[in-house]
């Protein structure tokens, strides 16, 4: 049980101790606060489950019934057929007061399980504790039984038997990148064009389907030739697409016959009655029909969301609300006045609870490296028309405004910043930041704009439509722009690139000859050497990934596929092929870099205290680090302060850093994606800084094997920023945001009390501006004091509701692990 | 090192490292293996310092013990 | 022989970017090491001589030994229980303790720059001034121990001779300097923040060694020159925190005219006492636990009487 | 032995416990000396499945066969199973304390959180 502040506490007291949580319960209405509480946190403690939280089997169970029966069929259609069965049969509920339904398990505290992505998972699953659902050895012989069926057959046991068996250990060896590479671990990015801006419900979709169907039937029944034999396939997957479709409709019409009833039957408070009427009438317009209310349009939006996580676990939530939700708002809020903005903000805390709700099975490496939340729901917000005009709205600001009414850790927003913005948009943006939730993380909308334009080559009115695909890299949510299939499995471990440089390619932490051998380091004799070393292993890491994600993504249609997926995307519905086909995919990839500071600060120390200055020998240094600096304090002290760090507006550091920026940056348009596009880096970290402590060894930097990563892409160490904010701007601005690289996560954490007030503000803005002069594509802030975070230790109970960025996305701190919230405390608080 | 626990005594190293205070700052976490306290561990002086207990941390910015390694430049 | 700015040296004790409490915007202070004054509560120990110094930090010494194989004079002795102790007489502040002292128990106290040296730091932010209307801020110690040192940086900071590209300069004075080095400041000067410590002269001696005839007169000076004046009052419990004081601090802030921006005040807080414990030296002003900010509200409605505006800590 | 087929025997090794249909008495089995409990034995630093690589055998050891095969040199190590019976391995050492708090965060040579060895340690 959350703590309850003394009753007589008045708001003005409360804001002067920072306790915004407790604000937010005295100003939000009674329903939200209700629905708020009524949420089961799926996201993980640390690396563990919240007690009470039970994998669902009914889907699991439900979808291989129908799987196994349906085994003759072609992947699309018998994954159609399979969910379609789910949907017609998993049990349904609907929360009281709620005024959106959808939810991705049977009951509100079960976890969903995606028991045909991975071997590996399920026995993840059957071996964790405490996630069984009581009985617990009735559950333990059922999960024995799906998985012995599973085993060998799923997504990614498919793939590791076509995969080269040298990148498939080394992949699965955990060292150098995380992720699976299938779609049914991905994360999609939806065609909001498609169903939003041009306005199709799935009844319309369902009708230019069949009109394709008569356009190819044409050809199958005319003079036979081999261009007519693909047309075959794509009608059974045009075929599965209106199965998904119709199975849709109907799902959300349970819904809307469980309100009648529940209204009509059971319901005694007239207003609730209603309400759960217009519910039944929303589900039973919703998806069918292209949505006319706001509440519709946001119950629409919940479904394909929902939908698309029954047929994939997908680990990320792109999404733009304020833009594709305005004009539904607009007419109700603002032009025709049917409801209340005191309405339209409720409706808008409710569709953030429903997401923040939605949670599915992960594995370990997914939880620890995504402490205390399911995925990265980061939302978009702000930006830009197509025509370059500003598209900040009155929904815009009820985003923000809610988001500090239900103050929930997922989603999160990512704020399209950009020189129109006016300053009512921007005073509630810095709002939710001052109320320490950690978002809206602020990103560089021309800038990014040009970073889509000069990587994938994505029109100008295109790339103005991006969302973030994940946490951070923007992919528009156009037919040719979205990415259906985004796969974590390119998120590099970059601090093997300087490890393996120093130990000839050996990982002595998974015991394993990895990288190529490049070499003893003892007898490097020049720094060049040493960089030439670096440049070999990053290839090779990134070449291994990208190998990887490649077949991955094209071999899915035949290993996974999306049938509700490419049933709403017009790709896919124009086409007859399944949308994660890379075919007609412009691509949008990327590597993500975590753990990669490391290099820069690494390779700078070596060169200082080595090579320029001799102080030490490669001998020395190398000696130390198998020890893993033990008994070497004195001289791991000296490669901590005696060389410069990255962050600091030192040439010397950060002409190194830019440097290995270029190197990757010049390998990345050489490796090539499914559609020939190139695959820039990202670098970033979400928890993952945590996740690899343990298996990155010790480095030149100082860092021993246990110590936690630097937290962000371009976030300078934690404690090593010794020249206050401005010098950090200022090293991360040598970077070029546009060639370098897709996009560069920095942390900054700011004090509190200096930001107070209007002065704050003001400050603030200056700050941004200053940002965005220096070409910075990204900055997130934690304004959470010490005293607050070290309260929230001591005595957790009372601070449940604490929130704190960790990386490209913000946790309850009380979820993540005593090892993350020492590195957030860490971090330097900058003084602006 | 001598556990300040359970008096157990043996080579730093066979102390199970667990992480840093302050990349640069000498105390850090380890455990002793057996009767698995977490130390507050002097690198340099190869001493164990203290226990931390649960809701503790070893170093000045963190809840527990205040004041054994210096809070970042602030 | 001619006023070479770039070549002035200074004695600095610090750099600190972003700061926002001494002036407007985002500001470079440079902290000045030397002080004309002698209060009792200083805050700042180490910014009151005018030449680098040794300053034993004795909470950090490990009785060792390092520093007195290291000293040649041998000024310093180990005292059990205390740490490090320089006898100032044999002392020849040469700095090697503090090279040789591997636990920070010894640190050295200010460094000599050049002007160009330290304009090279404040030049390095000024995307940030531009944005928020900050500049460069000028303190100390007092940084008018070091007149010419001030002139220098000022003189460089409004040396482009593209006026948009000039930087912001805020002299942060005590007022007790002699007015001809102000005179040749000043027009450097976009606007200068004054202390007003203790409106009556005898208690201003009594507790800064100084009277305020001096200070007073500089300010209606530098108000006639039409310098903007940010006046800043520090709230020192029994000393200064009277119904009389901050009257006749109004009166005389009305008096300077509109050229007086506003006036901030700066309670004293009971922090400093750990920095003498640990430089181990005594420090033996009594002034209780410091100030609620709600306690200062009757203080901030006298006195916007006669300014315009009054703020807690600028 | 060409280097397709050298790996291929790796992977073969790291996927063959999983690939196997077990009944839960089989998942249930943990033997009193398994490689869960050496201090020998890293888990995979990416699945927490309870596989994992010897630190002192390497690829091409068989401690199931008999005699014993033990491989001590090589580029990758002996994969195992948390409940791979090592009754027969003179290499195994147990561990003094194994972490099964599973809040923190993976450390493949301390931690084995998987459910069944909780009643080894509890």
């Amino acid at each position: 049980m959350a703590a309850q502040p003394a009753k007589d506490t008045s708001t003005q007291e409360l804001e002067q101790k920072q306790e915004w949580w407790w604000i937010a319960e005295k100003k939000r209405s009674k329903r939200l606060d209700y629905l708020r509480k009524a949420v089961w946190k799926k996201g993980a403690l640390g690396g563990n489950y919240a007690p009470g939280i039970k994998v669902d089997l009914e889907i699991p169970q439900l979808f291989t019934n129908m799987w196994n029966f349906w085994r003759y069929d072609p992947p699309m259609l018998r994954r159609a057929k399979s969910m379609a069965h789910v949907l017609e049969n998993m049990p349904i509920f609907i929360t009281d007061h709620a005024q959106l339904v959808g939810y991705m398990g049977t009951l509100p505290h079960t976890l969903a399980w995606r028991v045909d992505g991975a071997t590996m998972v399920n026995e993840e699953l059957y071996n964790e504790p405490g996630v069984m659902p009581e009985p617990e050895q009735a559950s333990l012989k059922r999960v024995a039984d799906l998985n012995a069926y599973w085993a060998g057959n799923t997504a990614v046991d498919k793939l590791a038997r076509v995969l080269d068996p040298e990148d498939a250990v080394k992949f699965l060896s955990g060292a150098i990148g995380w992720g699976a590479p299938t779609s049914a671990y991905g994360y999609s990015g939806k065609d909001y064009e498609f169903m939003f801006a041009q306005r199709h419900g799935f009844e319309d979709i369902l009708d230019l389907i069949d009109q394709s169907i008569e356009k190819a039937e044409d050809l199958t029944m005319g003079n036979p030739g081999p261009e007519i034999l693909p047309v075959y396939d794509r009608i059974q997957n045009w075929d599965a697409m209106k199965i998904m479709l119709n199975a849709a409709i109907a799902y959300a019409r349970r819904y809307a016959r469980l309100a009648r009833i529940l209204a009509e039957h059971y319901e005694t408070d007239p207003k609730r009655k209603e309400e759960l009427l217009r519910l039944a009438q929303t589900c039973e317009n919703v998806p069918a029909k292209a949505p006319s209310t706001f509440q519709e349009s946001l119950q629409y939006d919940h479904f394909v969301q929902i939908l698309a996580r029954l047929e994939a676990h997908e680990g990320a939530w792109p999404a733009r609300p304020d833009y594709y939700h305005w004009p539904m708002y607009e007419k109700d809020v603002i032009k025709e006045k049917n409801i209340t903005r005191e309405e339209a903000l409720d409706l808008v805390g409710e569709f953030m609870i429903r997401a923040y709700e939605v949670g599915g099975f992960g594995p370990r490496w997914a939880r620890e490296g995504l402490q205390g939340i399911t995925g990265t729901w980061v939302w978009t917000l702000g930006g830009v028309n197509k025509d370059g005009s500003d598209a900040c709205n009155d929904l815009t600001l009820a985003f923000l405004q809610a988001a500090r009414l239900v103050r929930v850790a997922n989603p999160t927003f990512g704020f399209r910043w950009h020189p129109k913005v006016r300053d009512e948009v921007m005073r509630e943006v810095f709002e939710c930041i001052r109320h320490g939730l950690g978002y809206p993380s602020i990103r560089n909308d021309p800038l990014l704009i040009q970073n889509a334009m000069h990587w994938h080559g994505h029109p100008l009115e295109e790339a103005r439509t991006w969302v973030h695909q994940a946490c951070m890299s923007p992919c528009p949510t156009t037919k040719h722009g979205v990415q259906p299939m985004r796969m974590a499995s390119a998120t590099a471990n970059c601090a093997k690139m300087v490890e393996y440089a120093l130990h000839n390619g050996y990982d002595h932490v998974v015991q394993m000859q990895m990288g190529p051998k490049t070499g003893d380091a003892r007898k490097f004799k020049t720094f060049d050497e040493l960089f030439a070393a670096w440049t070999t292993q990053m290839k090779w890491l990134i070449n291994t990934l990208v190998r990887t994600v490649n077949l991955g993504r094209y071999k899915d249609p035949e290993f996974y596929g999306r049938p509700f997926l490419s049933a709403i995307s017009e790709r896919a519905v124009e086409s007859g092929l399944d949308v994660v086909s890379p075919v007609g995919d412009r691509g949008n990839c990327w590597v993500t870099g975590f753990t990669w500071v490391e290099n820069a600060d690494s390779l700078a120390a070596v060169k200082k205290l080595v090579f320029d200055e001799k102080r030490y020998t490669m001998d020395d240094l190398l000696n130390a680090l198998e020890n893993n600096w033990n008994g070497y304090e004195q001289m791991r002290r000296d490669f901590v302060n005696d060389a410069p760090k990255w962050g600091n507006d030192d040439d010397f550091v950060d002409g190194i850093m830019v440097r290995c920026l270029q190197e990757v940056a010049k390998h990345s348009r050489e490796i090539k994606c499914p559609s020939g596009n190139s695959w820039p880096l990202l670098p970033e970290n979400v928890s993952g800084n945590i996740h690899y402590s343990s298996i990155v060894g010790a480095l030149p930097n100082g860092r021993r094997l246990g110590d936690a990563l630097y937290d962000g892409g371009i976030s300078p160490g934690p404690g090593l920023d010794k020249k206050g904010p401005s010098a950090v701007l200022k090293s991360c601005g040598k970077i070029d945001h546009v060639g370098d690289g897709r996009a560069f996560l920095l942390n900054q954490r700011l004090s509190p009390s200096q930001l107070a007030g209007e002065k704050g503000y003001q400050l603030w803005k200056a700050y941004i501006r200053t940002w965005a002069d220096l070409g910075l594509d990204h900055v997130q802030f934690n304004m959470v004091s010490d005293e607050t975070l070290r309260a929230a230790q001591k005595d957790p109970e009372k601070y449940q509701e604490v929130i704190v960025r960790v990386a490209g996305y913000s946790a309850h701190f009380v979820d993540i692990s005593r090892k993350t919230q020492d590195n957030i405390i860490q971090r330097t608080v900058q003084g602006i | 090192m001598k556990c300040t626990e359970c008096s157990f005594e043996a080579p730093v190293e066979k102390f199970r490292y667990l992480y840093n205070a302050r990349i640069d700052a000498s105390i850090s976490l380890r455990q002793c293996p057996q009767c698995q306290a977490w130390l507050a561990t002097d690198e340099l002086a190869g001493e164990a310092t203290q226990k931390v207990g649960p809701g503790e941390a070893p170093w000045g910015k963190s809840a527990g013990i205040e004041g054994l390694a210096e809070d970042a430049a602030s | 022989m001619e006023f070479e700015p770039e070549k002035a040296l200074g004695v600095i004790n610090d750099i600190q970017r972003m700061c926002v409490n001494d002036g407007p915007g985002f500001r470079t202070t440079v902290f000045l090491k030397g002080c004309l004054l002698d209060c009792k509560w200083c805050h700042n120990p180490e910014g009151k001589r005018r030449y680098p110094e040794i300053i034993p930090y004795v909470t950090n010494c490990t009785f060792c030994g390092d520093c007195l194989l290291a000293c040649p004079t041998g000024a310093l002795s180990l005292v059990e229980g205390l740490g490090p102790r320089i006898d100032r007489a044999l002392c020849t502040d040469c700095m090697q303790c503090a090279g040789a002292c591997e636990h920070d128990g010894l640190v050295r106290w200010g460094r000599i720059m050049s002007a160009a040296a330290v304009m090279e730091e404040v030049e390095s932010d000024k995307a940030f001034y531009r944005n928020s209307g900050g500049g460069l801020t000028v303190s100390g110690g007092e940084p008018m121990a070091q007149p010419d040192f001030v002139l220098a940086l000022f003189m460089l900071a409004k040396s482009d001779p593209d006026q948009t590209n000039r930087i912001h300069t805020v002299l942060d004075t005590c007022g007790h300097a002699a007015w001809a080095n102000y005179e040749r400041v000043l027009p450097y000067t976009d606007m200068v923040l004054l202390d007003l410590k203790v409106m009556d002269s005898a208690a201003h001696k009594g507790y800064t060694g100084r009277e305020n005839d001096l200070i007073l007169s500089n300010a209606k000076k530098i108000a006639q020159a039409g310098v903007p004046i940010r006046l800043r009052v520090p709230i020192i419990m029994g000393v200064n925190d009277n119904q009389a004081n901050f009257k006749a601090t109004g009166e005389f802030a009305a008096s300077l005219g509109s050229v007086v921006t506003g006036l901030d005040l700066l309670p004293y807080h009971p922090w400093a006492g750990g920095k003498y414990k640990a430089f181990g030296m005594d420090y033996d002003f009594p002034a209780g636990e410091g100030y609620d900010d709600s306690q200062l509200e009757e203080v901030i409605d006298l006195l916007l009487d006669f300014v315009e505006e009054v703020t807690i800590g600028g | 032995m060409g280097r397709r087929d050298q790996w291929k025997q790796v992977q073969s090794g790291i996927y063959d416990p999983s690939l196997k249909a077990r009944t839960v008495e089989e998942r249930e089995t943990v033997p009193d000396i398994a490689c869960g409990l050496c201090k020998n034995f890293a888990e995979n630093a990416y699945a927490s499945d309870g596989r994992g690589l010897c630190r002192v055998l390497k690829i091409g050891s068989d401690i199931s066969a008999s005699p014993v095969v033990y491989v001590l040199e090589g580029e990758v190590g002996y994969p195992a199973y948390f409940t791979t019976n090592a009754a027969s391995c003179t290499h195994f050492e147990r561990m003094d304390f194994i972490d099964t708090d599973g809040s923190e965060v993976a450390d493949p040579n301390y931690r084995r959180v998987q459910r069944q060895m909780e009643n080894k340690f509890k």
